[in-house]
């Protein structure tokens, strides 16, 4: 097993795809020198610029120009930069790629990759740190990926562009250069969580980055002689509802943690859905960022963030809840 | 239109197409008013079907097109079977989109017809799209992209066609401009010029009479010839009226007292193509059974929609997503 | 009290606004000829056009120039027609409305109504359907209204236009024509919940529409013997919080309902924060569309749509279930 | 520019204003590489100051100008603050935005300064609503919109100026045109040309040399009279060149082999307007002392925000909103 950084698995996955498939094709802004973060630095000389192509500063037409792209038969992976800027394209995302299927009664797929690049990266303020997953989780038609490890990156874009639907493909902006081993064999599926830790006292669940810092939190707790389950969702739609309500039946305690707003978060959604089925020993807790706007001040922007100390703490304070 | 070249033969045939649109809109304006058996909005091309009969003629059936919520004539001129758009406008199974989508939504892609669209302009980009998926394909295609004159003031018209300037892409991409955006005459919220636009965003521009469907045949058989051969993206301005409201229950007050008899009496594409035709020497009997039988046709074609079924209720739970589907057990 | 529709109700309040304060104005397309539903009817003639203002269909532009000349002094109400279509601004909204004021550092507000009429309206289709208010409590920096009668559309509708901060105003399409008794004396207040009706046995949350489904779905109970507690939030953001929970504290029972998708809907975020505060008696539920879309079919709209018999049907095994 | 009719006051004023945002930015660059003071991006204007000083000059304090993520010139030149600005810079206490905003954000309301802005072209919709409001309010301000050449591909180019045009607003829209998009160059991915789309959409079109102060701020000087006495609104394209990187960390290795040597050799406009007032007898002493006090008046600035302290940590809560604001306890 190879080990590569977060960003290099995707770039691994992307370049195998399209080597296999012809079809398959990049589209964004700066993609031949490499984009902005990167993450396709090489290819251009590999597959030309047609393949991976520059485009203009037109998030609209990129998003709509590779739906259309793709309604006569190519695969388009779509770079939209930051998460933040896609919502320059958000009818062509939601209007028509993820209702153009049904609404014209099946006679259309739309097999795209959307890769949107989130979340908090220092000191770029409030029009550069947006995850707003919990949006595209509610928008039926939509697949929704929030990777977290270089396996996940390689393996689950490998899924993405293999498949039919159209993937809104969210990476954590942090952890580009995030290393890990990367089992190329091992296939990416999506609705299936990744179990980081094993534990009976607590369930602790995460997504993205933070299912980082979740598992580290693990580690923590542990000296602490707590055992934390903790689940990595790697994909939001699907989610692997089974693989949580089984883990919240054992442990009886369920932490949601994440990097993006509480209120109205995917938390919520866990939340919620462990609540109907299952009768929890404490209250569940969600941790999540106020709803506030990121900053630009580092120590502005560390107000906002969920931290290992955090979740240890509400994970204490559940045991010791009942034990009380 | 001068009798100079005029081929009466083609010039029927057109007389044809025009006459099963308006048939087909009249049929479907009867079922919603009459019957109410059409529940969502449609939008009638009653007065403009010389744009989409001149323009499409020129395609073969696996060149593209995408059009905007009024888009029954275009739909029809590129081969779809009325029958299936009538089920559709009823909501019934066997719609071109099995129900599912809708006037505002009808396509076919069986002919390459690429879908309507609910959103003014998003059809820009994606034809757009379509002609670079076909450029990085290799196909030969070539796609023809309609949209309203309202649509030229989206961003999207903008990003669409520099897209396909930047990227040469074998599109013709068509502005039918009726002269209002719903109930607002697009004049008064348009600054500058459309045809301009196109121009300053490095494309040729064609200005057409969009009420003589000899000149829109003409015209657009000139351009498509020229993409086809591997030319660069083009524009069309076609200057047509909208002789209805916006919807078929939009009594469309707000136009200038007399405007739209006037334009009745001397732009309907219809009335010229048989003036046309008379003065070439066609019996207007001929003209009339060319009416009639498209009359026959399209209520035909209503009442097979009547007569067709919901769709099944589970439907509405498939061709959502693979991945992840409301008809799978798990959600 | 004068009786009223809903949207004459919100008319009057604009009217009445626009004469006590010149800086209001509305803006939209069609809105000389009264606007797509006729919310504006009669207005131009008082008001004349610079305040009763078209606008070219430039969605972006009308969302964003509102905001610019909000931002010199004016008070706008922006017009999306459909909430659909208010997806062609998301980047105005989101990037910059609703961000700007922190950004900033204070030095600017964004005083703005921003009239979205929402949700389904008979064979609409999915392009003209949608709801999406999820979205927007999700958004610091925004106040969402839902309002389902019209007293609350002329009360909330006022203070919306009072209000300094921008107010996403999600109408629903489908109750234009609803009557009532509005008392204009009554002032609206952002995160007060209205009492539909009281009682002991199970709390039933809903907003916009569905909240008079809620509501008759009440005296369908109570002739069946179970006497619920209907609460109409009207706004989500802020939303009253204790309002429910006392209720659910009292009822132990908690049905949420609303029009919008299940999953990632509002609804998560009631259950979540009520599951985080109370032990119920049995497990909450949620009702809302299946993640699907919405179809033209008027049998296949019908299957997406939370009716009276669901929500009574899940009152009554909520109720059966502990008595088992 | 020739010496005839030449100012030398008004071209040493220039000269000190470009002399400042040169240093304001050197100072900038210098805290963030050589301090890593600097957390987030910051993107240089250096070569392009003559934009900045030749364009607002004529503006009075209460006119308002609208940004982009490459605004500290514009910014400086209206009005603001040096010392707030850095201190914004550095995500301090006292600075324009209270440290929320950033480089890309900055913003100064008292000065007329509406923000720069981090998304390309939202600021030309902005723009042309802040002119709305002016003329709604019946205010005799007039507005100065600013964006790069790449924003000219988005769709708020052609909605926003369309909107200017239809309401008749008094705004200048001007493209600072440094021939990079990040990193690309901009005619790759534009059809056509960004004036004629603007006289397109109705604009009068003024082509300027943005390299060379003089004769920006006599266009400025003359489309901004215009406009303020009651003209329609107008655009204003100006060529320069970016010399440096696309932000302070991009070596911007992309361009072609010599051509940013080429143009600092040629076409910096501070050693244009340095030759200039040499040539119309200015010492080169009284030259360099003005550079010298820029300098030490901006690594003052950098000093003044070195020493200011981070914001108070609950500010992060403060300015979202009032209603529902998460400073409240109940949230
Ligand atoms: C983005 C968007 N804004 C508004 C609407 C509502 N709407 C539907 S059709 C229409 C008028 C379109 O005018 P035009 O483009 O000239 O086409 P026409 O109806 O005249 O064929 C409007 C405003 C919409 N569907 N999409
Ligand atoms: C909508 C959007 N897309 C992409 C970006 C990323 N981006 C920031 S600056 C920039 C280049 C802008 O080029 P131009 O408008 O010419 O301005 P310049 O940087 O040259 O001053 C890009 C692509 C962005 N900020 N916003
Ligand atoms: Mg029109
Ligand atoms: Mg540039």
């Amino acid at each position: 097993m190879a080990v590569m950084s977060y960003g290099e698995a995707a770039k691994l996955a992307i370049a195998e795809a399209m080597r296999d498939d012809q079809r398959v094709w990049c589209v964004g802004e700066d993609l031949g020198r490499g984009g902005v973060f990167k993450q396709y630095a090489g290819l251009r000389e590999e597959f030309g610029p047609d393949r991976i192509s520059d485009a203009p500063i037109s998030e609209a037409a990129i998003m709509g120009a590779a739906f259309g792209a793709a309604m006569v038969g190519t695969r388009p992976i779509v770079e939209m930069r930051f998460a933040d800027f896609a919502l320059c394209a958000t009818d062509e995302l939601i209007n028509q790629i993820a209702k153009a299927r049904f609404m014209f009664g099946g006679q259309s797929r739309a097999p795209m990759v959307i890769r949107k690049p989130m979340g908090m990266w220092r000191s770029s303020a409030a029009q550069h740190s947006q995850s707003l997953e919990a949006w595209y989780a509610h928008i039926p038609g939509l697949v929704v990926v929030c990777p977290s490890t270089p396996q996940d990156n390689y393996a689950m874009m490998k899924a993405a562009i293999a498949c039919d639907d159209p993937v809104v493909y969210l990476e954590h902006k942090n952890i580009w250069a995030l290393e890990g081993e990367v089992d190329t064999a091992a296939p990416g599926e999506f609705g299936k969580a990744r179990l980081r830790r094993q534990g009976a006292d607590v369930t602790i669940v995460s997504w993205s980055d933070c299912a980082n810092l979740a598992e580290s939190t693990g580690a923590t707790l542990a000296e602490r002689g707590i055992n934390a389950e903790v689940i990595d969702l790697v994909s939001l739609w699907p989610w692997d509802k089974r693989a949580v309500i089984e883990s919240v039946k054992k442990t009886g305690r369920l932490i949601v943690a994440h990097e993006s707003v509480a209120v109205g978060g995917f938390g919520a959604e866990v939340v919620a859905s462990v609540a109907q089925e299952v009768a929890m020993r404490v209250p569940p807790r969600r941790l999540g960022a106020p709803r506030s706007l990121v900053a630009y001040a580092p120590n502005l922007e560390d107000q906002l963030r969920v931290t290992e100390e955090m979740i240890a703490r509400a994970a204490q304070e559940m045991m010791e809840a009942e034990a009380a | 239109m001068s009798l100079r070249n005029f081929d009466a033969g083609k010039g029927l045939e057109r007389l044809v197409l025009m006459e099963r649109i308006r048939a087909f809109e009249e049929a479907a304006r009867h079922a919603a008013v009459e019957e109410e058996l059409v529940l969502g909005a449609i939008h009638l091309s009653i007065g403009q079907e010389a744009v989409a009969v001149g323009l499409l003629e020129s395609l073969a059936r696996e060149d593209y097109i995408t059009s905007t919520h009024r888009g029954h004539g275009h739909t029809l001129v590129k081969g779809a079977d009325p029958a299936a758009m009538m089920k559709e406008l009823l909501g019934r199974e066997g719609g071109c989109c099995g129900g599912k989508g809708g006037s505002m939504h009808i396509a076919d892609f069986g002919v390459g017809m690429l879908g309507a669209n609910g959103v003014v302009a998003a059809n820009i980009t994606i034809a757009a799209g379509a002609a670079h998926g076909v450029k990085l394909l290799g196909g030969d295609q070539v796609v023809v992209c309609i949209f309203g004159d309202g649509a030229a003031n989206r961003g999207p018209f903008l990003e669409g066609i520099n897209w396909a300037g930047v990227f040469d892409l074998p599109i013709l991409f068509v502005c039918e401009d009726n002269r209002y955006s719903a109930t607002t005459r697009t004049a008064d919220m348009t600054s500058g010029d459309v045809g301009a636009r196109a121009g300053a965003l490095g494309l040729n521009v064609t200005r057409v009479d969009g009420n003589d469907v000899e000149e829109m045949a003409a015209a657009s058989g000139e351009i498509i010839a020229r993409i086809r051969a591997g030319g660069k993206p083009e524009f069309m301005h076609a200057r047509t009226y909208r002789l209805d409201g916006h919807t078929y229950f939009d009594p469309a007050t707000y136009r200038p007292e007399g405007e739209a008899e006037r334009m009745r009496a001397e732009t309907c594409p219809i009335a010229r193509q048989r003036d046309l035709l008379g003065a070439a020497g066609i019996a207007a009997e001929r003209m009339d059974a060319i009416a009639r039988a498209a009359r026959d046709e399209m209520f035909a074609a209503l009442e097979a929609a009547k007569a067709a079924p919901w769709p099944a209720d589970d439907t509405v739970f498939e061709d959502v997503q693979d991945v992840g589907s409301p008809a799978l057990e798990a959600f």
